[in-house]
């Protein structure tokens, strides 16, 4: 446990955006450029808070839960306020804080119709409370409400600033995400009855979950609970065929709208995957690997399909999540650290490509006021460097080595080469060609949009347009995100230091591989030299 | 203590008479006398158990007051003084239906659990022990439903005025 | 002694370093230096040329010290006993390569380490493609000048060179893929660098998407390797962790090999890693991209035949050949895939060379053809060979490259067609004429000239090794190269100047554009493209009008610096060749480049062929043949200007006369004529339609299926679902609404009678 | 006395309370007939007060009084709004939630 301003500081992460919140809704309608400095310095001073947290976290036990809280919440269901965070959730916090502050700074002068900038913010504040919360609760009751409130603040902003069919995106959205969590809220309360902790009290605490093991349930039942756990998160990934709702809410939603929900809210449900169902179900989840495998490599044909298919660009974009997030429930289903790895870091670098991409579509979409990709041509010429960062995000998204998109990829398809034991080898290799053959059709898509949208000349109708290239509050926002796909591309160590162990605790306490464990102990080259040079006839 | 039975067993006979009428007949005001009756009987009942208090509050607030108040309210709705039309509706048989299964289940439940028990009267409780009680464990709840008639009385005096 | 005994082989990752640096100058700072931007990627190639020259010297020297003379000095003298010999002291001849390496990420106790192994065949390749490179630079001051994005173009070609180096010092095979598809990035900047018009983007993509397919291979393949290493280790009874180390996996897939174990694994390796040096190096039937990618400019092709992209196919499979030789059993001397690919490549793509009228197309095809040689020399078992054929192939390809780009440059109308624009540019460009020529000459493999050597090896040691059928194929493919490459050369500088003058440019222009319209989104034919480096025409505008005047008066020899690279070239088109030649016994490129695989003896396959004098016999003859061919056809026309449009049973007696009893028409109109033409254009035609249109209608099926999908699948289907689970919900909505009647105590009811059935279901099961 | 006496009547009662609401076609009577309720409410409260032999029963069964008089004026007050709005007392005519 954690002692001190150590104890707060997570607490102050998830909480502080609700004070810039209740100061939001003091300060006067009109008052807007109080209210987006009052916003953005929340976002800062949240920022800086998870900064805080990462600067003082402990690299060398990534598996340990680090400013770990635990506080009687409701005492009489066993809930506990219990919060913390490891080298898994670390990242997603310090993504989400960091991703809202881009989100505001973007925001500055990129205000969607209707112009309300007070509802606005207030909404991206709440939302960020909902999504920083989920990635530290650990506590299934917490949980789940920060994964809920996180639906209202994307509901409204789809349903108030969205496209001409928002309408029917925010309803679809809203009851899609409902209807798993619904099902989610059921299978956290199977598991909270059937499951007893050290102390023979049933609880919702994840890591008395974890230790308690399956705690007795059948296989059967085990399968059921999984089940539910896996349409709620599914849906939030979103996977195959529960995708739907996602290229409406894109294509619908403001800009902003859509950079939070491809760079975090996705996310979310990945993470309910590692962080819950697969350490808590460890028998189900196999049981279910081959599965949740085969939906994934579907969602990665099938969402590359379904982007050849789009003369929309923002659409496009939206179903280049279905298949992107696609590897990375295959890198979970091959349920080895290394896959979980990959899976961790293929949400991060998914969320900085594509809120990048997102981003870029709503900035074509402000200029040109249409994201039909036939209208569109020869960005290169009009706006040189919204062009060039088109097309570096393309190569990004489309998983060129050196930049962030392919250490998702690439581990994620290794892993299945060889999956956790008990698993096919023939299906899951199966899988492995067909995710490869996913990265051609991924290219396809992405140099055909680029090629549509950047290359050529400009259309007849937009000649004379006067179009601004990227400006300063664009550059503000976008310039770290680009920065940090490069970092992460070249030097994905940082990312796999801080996962690694955690997974790997994760991996090897609910899927223990027989041929490693007996060899793990006689491992003398663990210690040797980060460096060696091999010379020989010297 | 057979006194005591037999007069329950009266009583009981009278009430039940008297729901069944309150429930069944087709003139309204008489519908209130025969809640009257009932009242009456279930102060007569506390009076055998020895409640001499919440006997007399009984008789005070339900026929004195409350009585009053459905008169009033028979009369403020022009509710026709004679049996004209049938007072029950076309509900009648799920509403049997519900009743019977809910006394049934009762029954049972009581018959269940105490089957046998005696209601073994010392003396009867006295109304300084029922103030003590008021006063010291259930000053909170006491004052809450002075509150809440407060409010009713506030709340029925803006409802029902005309404006 | 210069410094350190090592220092260059040690700092080698100083190479790829310098042109990424150079990269990000120019990207960032080059529009304040204009077009002095080029200076800086000169400079930056130059000092890696330089680098990489340090890397020979000091290489050579170390072979040398560690082979000690005696062994060596022996095998010279005998020269025809040599392998025996060889075999012998097999063991001393091995030279460890140099490998430096970091780990760059750990995962789960898995290391990625990640560093530079330089050895021979590193050495090599270093030195051959910043030297291609550097002419490259130096070339495109002249060539590009006034482009209008000759900064970004500079840029391009700096990662282009950055990105190649980086792949030939990788010490594991993921940098090797990383190197890989930067590689295909930098190609696809260049070949759409004048992405204004459609075809050039078209080609772009299609390069890119064609190479990307073969990567599924490299991806799938690589990550096989990873498992080869781990399933070695295992069977040696180690701790089973995979690894990317090139040194591990060549080690490992001879272990796995020699032990006879995982020959599937094995197997699926190696093909999966053929599959993506077909994308890469244009192998039969992914070759197609190759002469679309013609539209970038003409030093890009030059770049990407001789040095990068298409070698980079032949380098991995250099690089982790015995995955090769055990995954395909080559040592058993049978028909394989890789040999299979390769042979059939060489054929096609020199088939395909007769037809086109276009330059540099006939070049791109002969491109394809050589680089079936090589792949063909790795599936015989032929390493060294395949290797040499690299080396000289680079300098000859390049220099017709870039003697093409001269051509068309400083002719009138900057067009690469030779039959409207060209024809006795001997006159006009009479050093570049010779540079060419020498150029030919070694692409036929005119004796002594590099080609003839490299060439020759690869048949010899094809026959040696048991692989007959494919050595007559390659001297077919020697036939049909000498012919072809007899007729582009006549078309291009003999007979009288077809071209205009300036006033033809629009003109010559505009038969592009025409055919260039019917293009669509990915797939486009290969006649689609119109191929002019017209970036004069897109300078028009430009700051550089002065300079632009070139192009309006008649055809004239080029200036210094797209000569001097010629001349650097032609040089080497001939020198590079004296390398290696069994026959003169030479075998200083064998000793040199020659690489470790791994600490098993017994695995040797870098052997120059045993000198036999009917090969290169048969090799000259091949090319005399071919040439005296194409002379008959083309150049005396001694069949008439016209002879397929011929025919009529009445005029075939006259003719019987005329054309002296038909002996010419046997010899030109059957055999040539029936290899150029209809032989020539079925495999064109099936190039065109067959091949292209799969590809285009997997592309289009791919659109179908995906247009289908979405709008009745998605849309309809799983999206009916849903909407059907709405409208259920409705109708159920409904039916609960026939329940809310508004009586109040029908729910009162409804309340108290559910109350009352629970309190019951209670009472009755406690 | 029997505990089980007392517990019976009420239950009698309760049950034709019960019958009352969902029968009767004047608001008022309902209203009466959840008053049938509430006493069947109190006899049980006092019948356990008594055989428990305190006084807790009985100051039960006054709140339970004391809320019943505040629902009846309540309740009274809304069948004369009722009343006013549609000049009917008859609780089917009160019919605006249908669906």
């Amino acid at each position: 446990m954690a002692h001190g301003f150590d104890a707060w500081i997570l607490t102050l992460t998830t909480f502080t955006p609700i004070v810039g919140l209740a100061l939001v809704l003091l300060i006067p309608k009109v008052e807007e450029e109080l209210i987006k400095l009052v916003t953005l310095l929340t976002t800062l001073v949240t920022l800086g808070f998870s900064l805080y947290v990462l600067k003082n976290f402990d690299f060398d036990h990534t598996a340990k839960l680090q400013f770990e809280v635990k506080k009687t919440w409701i005492e009489v269901i066993n809930s506990n306020y219990h919060i913390g965070v490891d080298g898994i959730s670390l990242p997603m916090l310090v993504l989400s804080a960091f991703i809202t502050v881009l989100c505001v700074i973007y925001s500055w002068n990129h205000f969607p119709e209707p112009h309300n900038v007070k509802a606005f913010l207030a909404l991206i504040l709440l939302l960020e409370v909902g999504m920083n919360g989920t990635f530290i609760a650990q506590d299934l009751i917490l949980f789940f409400i920060f994964f809920e409130i996180v639906l209202l603040p994307m509901y409204f902003m789809i349903g108030v600033w969205g496209g001409p069919n928002r309408e029917y995106a925010s309803i679809k959205f809203f009851l899609f995400t409902l209807f798993g969590s619904a099902l989610m809220l059921l299978s956290f309360l199977a598991i909270f009855f059937k499951v007893k902790n050290g102390q023979g009290l049933h609880t919702f605490d994840i890591p008395e979950l974890i230790a308690a093991g399956k705690g007795g349930i059948t296989h059967g039942v085990q399968l059921i609970i999984f089940g539910g756990m896996f349409i709620g998160f599914a849906i939030k990934v979103p996977m195959f065929p529960f995708h739907t709702w996602l290229p409406d809410a894109h294509t619908e939603a403001p800009t902003v709208g859509s950079v939070l929900l491809a760079a975090i809210l996705l996310k979310l449900g990945t993470y309910g995957f590692i962080r819950i169902a697969l350490p808590i179900l460890p028998e189900a989840a196999k049981s279910w690997a081959p599965w949740i495998g085969l939906l994934a490599v579907i969602g990665i044909i099938y969402g590359a399909l379904g982007c050849l298919a789009q003369t929309d660009m923002k659409r496009l974009i939206a179903f280049s999540s279905v298949s992107h997030m696609g590897y990375v429930m295959l890198g979970i289903a091959s349920l080895t650290s290394f896959g979980i790895n990959a899976a961790v870091f293929g949400m991060v670098a998914h969320g900085l490509i594509t809120g990048m991409l997102f981003f870029i579509a709503g900035s074509v979409q402000h200029t040109f006021h249409t994201r039909e990709m036939s209208r569109l041509g020869g960005l290169l010429t009009q706006a040189p460097k919204m062009g060039w960062i088109l097309g570096f995000c393309a190569m990004a998204s489309l998983g060129l080595p050196g930049l962030a998109g392919f250490w998702g990829e690439f581990p994620a398809i290794l892993s299945v080469f060889k999956p956790a034991d008990g698993l096919s080898l023939p299906v899951f290799r199966t899988y492995m060609v067909i995710a490869a053959i996913g990265t051609v059709l991924a290219a396809g898509y992405l140099l055909w949009m680029l090629q549509k949208v950047a290359f050529g000349t400009p259309k007849d109708e937009w000649k004379d347009t006067h179009v601004h290239d990227v400006g300063p509050q664009e550059w503000m926002a976008w310039l770290p995100l680009l920065l940090l796909i490069v970092v992460l591309g070249v030097v994905p160590g940082l990312m796999f230091k801080t996962t690694d162990g955690a997974v790997k605790q994760m991996v090897d306490k609910a899927f223990p591989t027989k041929v490693e464990k007996g060899v793990a102990e006689k491992q003398p080259e663990a210690k040797s030299p980060a460096i060696y040079v091999k010379h020989l006839g010297r | 203590m057979v006194a005591q039975n037999v007069a329950f067993w009266i009583f009981a006979a009278f009430m039940a008479a008297g729901a069944i009428r309150v429930v069944t007949t087709d003139n309204i005001v008489h519908a209130a006398l025969w809640l009257v009756l009932v009242l009456a009987g279930g102060a007569a009942q506390f009076i055998l158990l020895g409640q001499e208090f919440v006997a007399w509050v009984q008789v005070i607030v339900y026929i004195g007051a409350v009585i009053v108040l459905f008169l009033f309210g028979i009369m403020l709705t022009r509710a026709p003084m004679e049996a004209e039309e049938k007072l029950n509706n076309n509900l009648r048989w799920p509403g049997l239906a519900a009743a019977l299964l809910f006394a049934g289940t009762l029954a049972w439940a009581f018959l269940d659990q105490w089957g046998s028990d005696k209601i073994k009267l010392t003396k009867p409780v006295r109304t300084k022990e029922i103030g003590d009680l008021v006063f010291r464990g259930y000053l909170v709840p006491f004052e809450v439903v002075g509150v809440l008639l407060l409010a009713a009385l506030i709340g029925a005096v803006v409802m029902a005025r005309k404006d | 002694m210069l410094m350190n005994h090592f220092w260059f082989l040690d700092h080698a990752w100083l190479i790829p370093l310098i042109p990424a640096i150079s990269y990000a100058v120019i990207l960032l700072f080059g529009k304040r230096y204009g077009e002095r931007a080029a200076w800086i990627g000169l400079a930056s190639i130059g000092s890696a040329w330089v680098l990489a020259l340090g890397t020979v010297v000091q290489w050579i020297s170390h072979v040398n010290d560690s082979e000690g003379a005696e062994a060596r000095g022996v095998v010279q003298s005998i020269g025809g006993m040599v392998r025996n010999i060889r075999l012998a002291a097999e063991s001393k001849l091995h030279v460890e390569p140099i490998i430096h390496s970091t780990t760059w990420f750990q995962n789960n106790g898995f290391k990625l380490n990640v560093g530079i192994q330089i050895d021979g065949l590193a050495v090599m390749m270093l030195f051959v493609v910043t030297t291609i490179s550097l002419l490259v630079h130096f070339y495109s001051t002249e060539y590009l000048k006034g482009d209008r994005r000759f900064n970004h173009y500079y840029a391009a070609l700096s990662l282009f060179s950055a990105s190649m180096l980086f792949l030939v010092v990788a010490s594991s095979t993921l940098q090797l893929l990383a190197g890989w598809e930067l590689v295909g990035l930098c190609s696809f900047m260049l070949i759409g660098h004048w992405w204004e018009e459609k075809p050039n983007s078209n080609a772009a993509l299609k390069a890119f998407l064609t190479t990307r397919t073969g990567d599924i291979g490299l991806l799938t393949g690589v990550i096989m390797t990873f498992f080869v290493v781990q399933k070695y280790a295992t069977m040696a009874g180690g701790k089973g962790t995979g690894s990317f180390d090139i040194m591990k996996v060549n080690e490992a897939a001879i272990g796995l090999g020699e032990h006879g174990g995982s020959k599937s694994l094995l197997f699926w390796c190696a093909a999966a890693l053929l599959l993506a040096i077909m994308g890469k190096s244009g192998q039969f039937p992914l070759h197609t991209w190759l002469p679309d990618a013609m539209a970038g400019p003409t030093p890009v092709s030059a770049l990407i035949h001789a040095a990068t992209m298409v070698v980079a196919g032949v380098y991995l499979g250099a690089r982790v050949y015995p995955i090769f030789y055990q995954g395909f059993h080559i040592a058993g001397g049978t028909i394989n895939p890789m040999a299979a690919i390769g042979g059939a490549t060489v054929i096609i793509g020199a088939g395909l060379a007769f037809v086109q009228n276009d330059i540099k197309k006939v070049l791109a095809y002969s491109t394809i053809s050589q680089l079936g040689y090589m792949v063909m020399a790795l599936g015989v078992g032929a390493w060294t060979a395949a290797i040499f054929h690299l080396f000289t192939h680079a300098f000859f390809k390049a220099n017709l490259f870039l003697g093409a780009g001269s051509v068309s440059h400083s002719g009138a109308n900057h067009s690469f067609d030779m039959k409207h624009d060209m024809g006795g540019l001997r006159k006009y460009m009479p050093k570049t004429f010779i540079t060419f020529m020498i150029g030919t000459a070694a692409l036929i493999g005119i004796p002594f000239t590099a080609g003839f050597f490299s060439k020759d090896e690869i048949l010899a040691v094809a026959g040696e090794n048991n692989f007959t059928f494919f050595k007559y194929l390659g001297l077919v493919g020697a036939v049909m190269t000498a012919c072809y490459m007899t007729r582009c050369v006549y078309l291009t500088f003999f007979g009288e100047y077809r071209g205009g003058h300036a006033d033809a440019h629009g003109a010559g222009h505009d038969v592009g554009h025409d055919v260039g319209h019917d293009t669509h989104a990915y797939v486009s034919d290969d006649h689609a493209t119109p191929i002019h480096d017209d970036h004069a025409a897109h300078a028009a505008h430009d700051l550089h009008d002065a300079h632009d005047d070139h192009g309006h008066h008649g055809p004239h020899e080029s200036n210094f610096p797209i000569l001097a690279p010629l001349f650097f070239l032609s040089f080497m088109s001939i020198a590079s060749g004296y390398l290696l030649s069994p026959m003169l016994k030479i075998e200083k490129f064998a000793l040199w480049v020659e690489p470790h695989f791994g600490d098993d003896k017994h695995f040797n396959v870098f052997e120059p062929g045993v000198f036999k004098a009917i090969d290169p016999i048969l090799a000259v003859a091949a090319g005399v043949v071919g040439m005296l061919l194409a002379y008959a056809f083309y150049w005396k026309k001694a069949y008439g200007e016209n002879i397929t449009e011929r025919n009529g049973a009445l005029r075939a007696g006259k003719n019987f006369l005329v054309n002296k009893y038909y002996l010419d028409v046997l010899y030109t109109d059957i055999i040539v004529g029936g290899v150029k033409g209809p032989i020539a254009q079925a495999a064109y035609w099936v190039n065109q339609n067959v091949i292209d249109n799969v590809l285009r209608y997997t592309g289009k099926g791919a659109a179908g299926a995906a247009q289908f999908v979405y709008k009745y699948i998605d849309q309809k289907g799983v999206d009916g679902v849903y909407n059907g689970s709405a409208s259920g919900a409705g109708a159920l909505g409904g039916l609960a609404r026939k329940l809310q009647t508004g009586r109040v105590q029908l729910y009162a009811f409804t309340v108290l009678f559910g109350l009352g059935a629970i309190a019951l279901l209670l009472v009755i099961f406690n | 006395m029997l505990l089980n006496q007392f517990l019976l009547l009420s239950a009698f009662l309760f049950g034709t309370g019960i019958y009352g609401v969902i029968t009767r076609k004047h608001t008022v009577l309902v209203l009466a007939s959840v008053e049938l309720m509430l006493v069947a409410v109190n006899i049980n409260m006092v019948a356990f007060g008594a055989t428990l032999n305190n006084a807790v029963g009985q100051v039960f069964a006054l709140f339970v009084l004391t809320i019943a008089a505040a629902e009846v004026g309540v309740g009274l007050a809304i069948v004369l709004l009722i009343y006013r709005n549609l000049r009917s007392a008859n609780p089917d005519d009160a019919s605006v939630l249908k669906g």
